[in-house]
């Protein structure tokens, strides 16, 4: 008996995903595209942690077990991966506004649109 | 705890690289009055790296998985598969990555000399680089596989807008990044999936269900499972710089450093393909059916787009940017073969690794040839190639072997890497994609020989440069390359077998079942 | 101790005496579904309204303490005339906050500016959940309680910034600018204090940390824990870098420049008036507060009592861990306040460099000798069966050796540092407006 | 059940937080503000790893998020953009990315909901020391015997654990990468 079913929290993820995806697909400014990035890696781990919390135990069991399930454990693959991610999402979050602040320092602008002079 | 000794047998390469790293990124705080000497620190530390790895290789042949760890919950004997596995395949790679960053240590020393003041950063992240080259090439675990890409993925990033002055450089690496986070944060995505499948990050454990059918079709995996897989394909193929995932690559290649752009050229693009051939390959095998028709798709559209992108642009490493993009859709034509042979009695897989090996070599001769052009005259336009033969002979007639070589003119290592390439192509059932290969395979001698034209035959306005002096660096590497590509290409045996042993070693199974 | 966030929130202590009095007093006309669930919350709400009650007196008292206590160091009388002694100067202060036209600028955005000040205050509550007045009077003991005031005593900057930009004023703008600058940085000298304590307590729960200072002597209790006492007296560098990290948390004088009168107005609050204006100063006194109570669970002990054997942890009936807990951090709040009577500003690159270059790698070095030789000596203990007060003076012992030895060294290789001009630039230069007038001695 | 009305309530407030913050980051018009929606968003995630019962997480959230990555973009949004917004924030290619983006919501809600996940251990999610009853028992076939008893660890000390053995490398590799990551942005952001 679940109180809250899986598929809400997969739902949620779905639409975080999608909506910063739209964000880094249609702002012009360098800035808000990195935070649209930031919410699909929220989105990756709103479904790590749901999966973590619903699934993970007893797909171990299902798949062959690595590991055996005696005394009931969590697997934390989850919550490790979601760590993995914020970390990752602070490394990356660190080295692009870097990259933003260095480019403002010569062009005086962040928008997209106008980085134009790398053209083939 | 993980076994201790096991880590520092069977990881100690990537150990070295850290070490190496560490002293390289604080040499200044240590050493006085004796600056600059970041980049020697650095070769020794890569050379180390290579001796372990090759010390490792004949020494202890066989897969050896790291970080093996037992859970607290688990009972003795059953633990977790190791997050990163050392067998020949590893190896390959990382003698690849080494050998190449070596080369490119060697060839771009002098170039960065006058251009930052932040040596030791430099050296330290190329070597942070070649560090999440090698994760990737023994990655087993789908945090790892992630981590590792994003390593060096952000590695990447920082090493391109590395000259910060140059508007330039900041520009490319910010695309770079902003391409390379959306991609990554959608292989995320489908690796958060895939953990929902598995209830584990773990390659096995997801090669297992991935492996019994009943419980996909039961479980309504499959639906899932192949959609998550090709975001996961996504990030790799960013990697690699497949089309349609490529648009970075350009620009990127332009913007940085030109050591950075050979690095670039090489070094992501044969991990990649570490990456995806151990996953898709050695672990998701039994839904080839699925994978092979996406692939095929990336392979057709990055060798069109790659050859007849090259053709117009202005600046060679722009050019290369798109030439490469052309070389990874040759060698992903081997991946889709999957279960092909060719005469040489290599089979699919072997064919890629081949053909990975003499790209290395070739594409490294040609770069340190353009970083010492770039050098002498401060551009890497057409323009700046005008009358090179005369210049400097030396620098002139080994591009022209390199681009022959890219192009795949007997007998030269490009040719038996193409050749192995379509052969598997042919017998592994992709025979349009080889004619296609082929075409373009011509297409790609008018971009080439437009610079080989400008070398020899184009006429300077401005009466008569003169010679350019080549470095002690980068004529060692112009004549390691030009060996190698002779070499590989008139007697390649020895490396054919050592393709096919490393292929074996990451799908046996593939081979016992000898075909499709 | 080891309950995860949503048990906590939901059942607040199945067992609880308030809970069980309420489920058989007054809920008993609930139907059977709610009841639990009622009682549940009423319980939570009752503790939270008792903490925060007590936290809301102790917290206006220290607006008159401070004027007091300062006035006595500056050589004046302070506030004396409304009730006696000045008692009544709080709802004094508080009425003319609250009676003062409430301004907005024309300029200003004017959501973002609102929410500014009405935001900065619930971190401020928020963080004090986990803050044990009192052996079992905490709101919710959580098993990562360290953790979570770290982090919901980091979302005061959000306000903060938002205040500086909402406002429109530059002076607004530049004082929300370092205070976020200053914050973020002393946060990382902060938390790496404390992690050496982390390590010897082997929790991050409050309620772990006090118990496992308590260790001292023999007995079964000791054999279990970490046997060193309180953890000033193993972990004293810690101590004096957290003290200090907390201070430019907080924004307090010597670490005041956010909101340098003589600089910059009054920093990212210049624009506010009235009762907006008072929040940002109740924000800034509830963190003083829960940072000088979180500074004496982690190093004095918490709610226990300073003497041996637990002499006077009760009078009678009467539990005195509050009576403790009180104390010490009153004790603590006093030492901020000598230190604001005392010391002029440093400037803002003196700030940022002290914190980067003297308290990171000075807090580094401590968790890094504390992780060792709590491994040594745990090994030893392990080895030798030692036990008793013996085992605990070996461990005091040994930790302020180590202490000594990392003082030592820290001064010989910031001397040194010095001696070649590398050292943390504290000269007297009027470099525009960042310039300090007072300077630093 | 009414527990379960409060649980499902505490989840739509904060999911309602996170989408509308969402919404709130792609829509508004000046830099700031979408910083300030962003962090809104934020919170509401740290509020579902709670209902989740990822205290831990929870936390990091708060502190990496909110403490760390927001004021970082604050910061840069201060350090470059003039205070005023712009009245044109998006390209030109709104329309392409709706019509792209609706059936990738489509697909995803599709993949969510329908399959098969085996959830039957959702209700496992009992506090430790309650032992299985025959419903879960069955809900898990081979896995758990009735009677056994939950060994749900408290989860802080369990995943430092875990990251200490079937995920060193990992915990190792992300020191590197962060250190990679501060040399490499201050390098290229330094004056």
């Amino acid at each position: 008996m679940a109180m809250i079913p899986l598929w809400w929290y997969l739902m949620v993820a779905a639409g975080l995903f999608t909506i910063g995806l739209y964000g880094a697909l249609v702002r012009k400014n360098a800035v808000s595209v990195l935070m649209g990035i930031e919410l699909m890696l929220n989105a990756v781990n709103v479904n790590a942690v749901a999966f973590w919390r619903y699934v993970s135990p007893t797909a171990k069991a299902a798949a062959g077990a690595d590991r055996p399930v005696g005394d009931f454990v969590v697997g934390m693959d989850g919550q490790v991966f979601a760590v993995v991610v914020i970390a990752l999402a602070a490394a990356e979050a660190a080295v692009g506004l870097a990259m933003v602040i260095a480019l403002y320092r010569s062009r005086r602008s962040f928008n997209l649109p106008q980085m134009d002079q790398l053209q083939g | 705890m993980p076994h201790i000794p096991s880590i520092l047998t069977h990881f100690s390469p990537e150990l070295i690289l850290v070490v190496g790293m560490l002293l390289v990124l604080t040499y200044d705080l240590w050493v006085r009055g004796r600056e600059g000497l970041q980049a020697n620190l650095a070769i020794i530390t890569t050379v180390l790296a290579l001796v372990a790895t090759l010390v490792l290789w004949v020494t202890m042949p066989g897969s050896h998985p790291v970080f093996e760890a037992c859970g607290p919950g688990a009972k003795a004997g059953t633990c977790r598969p190791g997050a990163f596995i050392s067998d020949d395949f590893t190896h390959f790679f990382r003698v690849l990555g080494l050998l190449g960053t070596l080369l490119v240590l060697i060839s771009g020393q002098t170039y960065m000399r006058g251009r930052t003041a932040f040596k030791g950063e430099f050296y330290a992240l190329v070597l942070s680089a070649v560090l999440a080259m090698n994760l990737m090439a023994g990655a087993n675990d789908l945090i790892v596989i992630a981590l590792a890409i994003e390593f060096l993925s952000i590695t990447s990033y920082i090493l391109t807008a590395f000259l910060r002055h140059d508007g330039l450089s900041i520009e490319g690496g910010l695309k770079y990044f902003l391409y390379g986070s959306i991609t990554s944060a959608a292989m995320l995505f489908g690796m958060s999936y895939l953990l929902g499948i598995g209830g584990s990050t773990s390659v096995p454990a997801l090669a297992a269900i991935a492996r019994n059918p009943e419980l996909a079709q039961v479980q309504g995996y499959a639906n899932i499972m192949l959609p998550a897989l090709a975001l996961v394909l996504a990030g790799i193929a960013f990697k690699i710089a497949l089309v349609p995932f490529h648009q970075w690559s350009p620009d990127a290649y332009q913007a940085a450093p030109t050591p950075v752009t050979a690095f670039l050229s090489v070094g992501p693009k044969a991990a990649g393909f570490a990456v995806l051939i151990r996953l898709f390959v050695g672990s998701f095998s039994s839904l080839s059916a699925s994978w092979l028709g996406t692939m095929g798709l990336l392979c057709l559209l990055s060798m069109v787009v790659g050859n007849v992108a090259a053709l117009t642009q202005g600046n060679v490493k722009r050019m290369m940017a798109y030439s490469s993009i052309a070389q990874a859709g040759y060698m992903l034509l081997g991946v889709v073969s999957l279960g092909g042979k060719t005469l040489m009695g290599l089979d699919s897989v072997g064919a890629v690794l081949f053909f990975i090996l003499t790209y290395v070599f070739t594409n490294l001769g040609a770069f340190a040839v353009i970083i010492a052009v770039e050098q002498a005259t401060g551009s890497a336009e057409l323009g700046a190639y005008r009358g090179l033969m005369r210049r400097s002979p030396l620098l002139a007639v080994s591009l022209v072997v390199f681009f022959l070589s890219l192009v795949g003119v007997p007998p030269l290592a490009g040719f038996v890497a193409k050749f192995a390439v379509f052969g598997a192509a042919v017998t592994g059932g992709q025979v349009p994609l080889a004619v296609v290969g082929v075409l373009t395979g011509v297409v790609s001698v008018v971009y080439y020989f437009g610079v080989v034209r400008e070398m020899f035959f184009g006429a300077s306005e401005e009466g008569q440069p003169g010679p350019i002096r080549v470095g002690m660096g980068t004529t060692f590497v112009v004549l390691v390359a030009l060996l190698m590509t002779l070499v590989v290409g008139l007697w390649p045996e020895p490396f054919i077998t050592l393709a096919n042993n490393v292929a074996h070693s990451i799908a046996p199974a593939l081979q016992a079942a000898g075909g499709h | 101790m080891m309950m995860e966030l949503m048990p906590v929130w939901l059942q607040a202590g199945a067992g609880n005496p308030l809970r069980e009095f309420l489920l058989e007093n007054i809920l008993t006309g609930l139907s059977e579904a709610w009841r639990p669930l009622v009682a549940d919350l009423l319980t939570w709400s009752l503790t939270c309204a008792l903490i925060m009650g007590i936290v809301q007196v102790t917290m206006l008292y220290c607006t008159l303490l401070e004027r007091k206590f300062v006035g006595r160091i500056q050589d004046r009388i302070g506030p004396n005339r409304v009730g006696y002694w000045g008692l009544l100067q709080p709802f004094a202060d508080m009425v003319k906050m609250l009676t003062k036209e409430d301004i907005t600028p024309a300029v200003a955005h004017r959501s973002v500016y609102n929410l500014g000040a009405i935001l900065v205050v619930p971190p401020a509550i928020m963080v004090f959940a986990i803050l044990p007045l009192s052996l079992g009077l905490v709101a919710s003991d959580l098993s990562v309680g360290f953790l979570y005031f770290i982090s919901v005593a980091s979302v005061v900057i959000v306000p903060i910034f938002m205040a500086g930009w909402g406002s429109r004023n530059k002076f607004a703008l530049i004082g929300a600018m370092r205070a976020v600058a200053q914050t973020v940085s002393y946060e990382i000298p902060q938390v790496l204090s404390v992690v050496g304590v982390l390590l010897l307590a082997g929790s991050l729960s409050t309620g772990d940390i006090i118990l496992a200072q308590g260790t001292v002597g023999s007995g079964a209790q000791a054999s279990q824990g970490f046997p060193g006492g309180w953890f000033i007296l193993t972990q004293p560098i810690a101590f004096v870098i957290y003290l200090m990290a907390t201070t430019a948390e907080v924004e307090r004088t010597p670490f005041d420049i956010p909101e340098a009168e003589s600089e910059i107005i009054a920093g990212y609050h210049t624009e506010y008036a009235g009762i907006k204006f008072g929040l940002f100063q109740l924000s800034q006194y509830f963190m003083t507060i829960a940072s000088a109570a979180l500074g004496s669970v982690l190093f004095l002990g918490g709610w226990m009592s300073p003497f041996p054997g637990g002499l006077l942890q009760t009078l009678g009936p009467l539990n005195l861990g509050f009576f403790w807990m009180g104390a010490k951090t009153l004790l603590l709040i006093l030492g901020f306040m000598w230190l604001r009577g005392t010391w002029p500003r440093l400037r803002s690159d003196q700030l940022m460099g002290f914190a980067w270059k003297v308290l990171v790698p000075l807090s580094l070095a401590n968790l890094l000798i504390t992780a060792l030789l709590g491994w040594l000596l745990h090994g030893w203990w392990n080895a030798s069966g030692a036990q008793g007060l013996g085992r605990s003076a070996v461990v005091v012992v040994a930790f302020l050796a180590a202490n000594g030895l990392l003082l030592f060294g820290a001064m010989l290789g910031f001397g040194r540092l010095r001696a070649k001009g590398g050292r943390p630039d504290i000269r007297f230069e009027a470099t525009g407006v960042g310039s300090s007038v007072e300077g630093a001695a | 059940m009414s527990q379960q009305t409060v649980v499902q309530l505490v989840f739509g407030v904060m999911a309602a937080l996170s989408l509308g913050g969402a919404m709130g980051v792609v829509m508004a018009r000046t830099v700031f503000v979408s910083a300030l929606w962003l962090i809104l968003s934020f919170v509401g995630v740290a509020g579902l790893y709670i209902t989740l019962g990822a205290g831990f997480l929870a936390v990091i959230q708060v502190l990496v998020y909110v403490g760390a990555i927001s004021v970082l973009i604050l910061f840069a949004i201060m350090l470059t953009e003039d205070v005023m917004g712009d009245e044109h924030p998006n390209n030109g290619q709104v329309g392409l990315a709706i019509i792209l983006l609706t059936p990738l919501i489509f697909l995803l809600g599709k993949w969510g909901f329908t399959a098969n996940w085996p959830v039957k251990a959702a209700a496992i999610l009992p506090r430790s020391g309650l032992s299985v009853d025959a419903a879960t028992a069955a809900a898990l076939p081979g896995a758990l015997k009735t009677g056994d008893a939950f060994l749900v660890p408290d989860s802080v000390a369990y995943l430092g654990r875990v990251l200490m053995t079937e995920h060193f490398l990992a915990f190792e590799v992300v020191s590197v990468v962060l250190l990679v990551a501060l040399v490499g942005a201050i390098v290229i952001a330094r004056d």
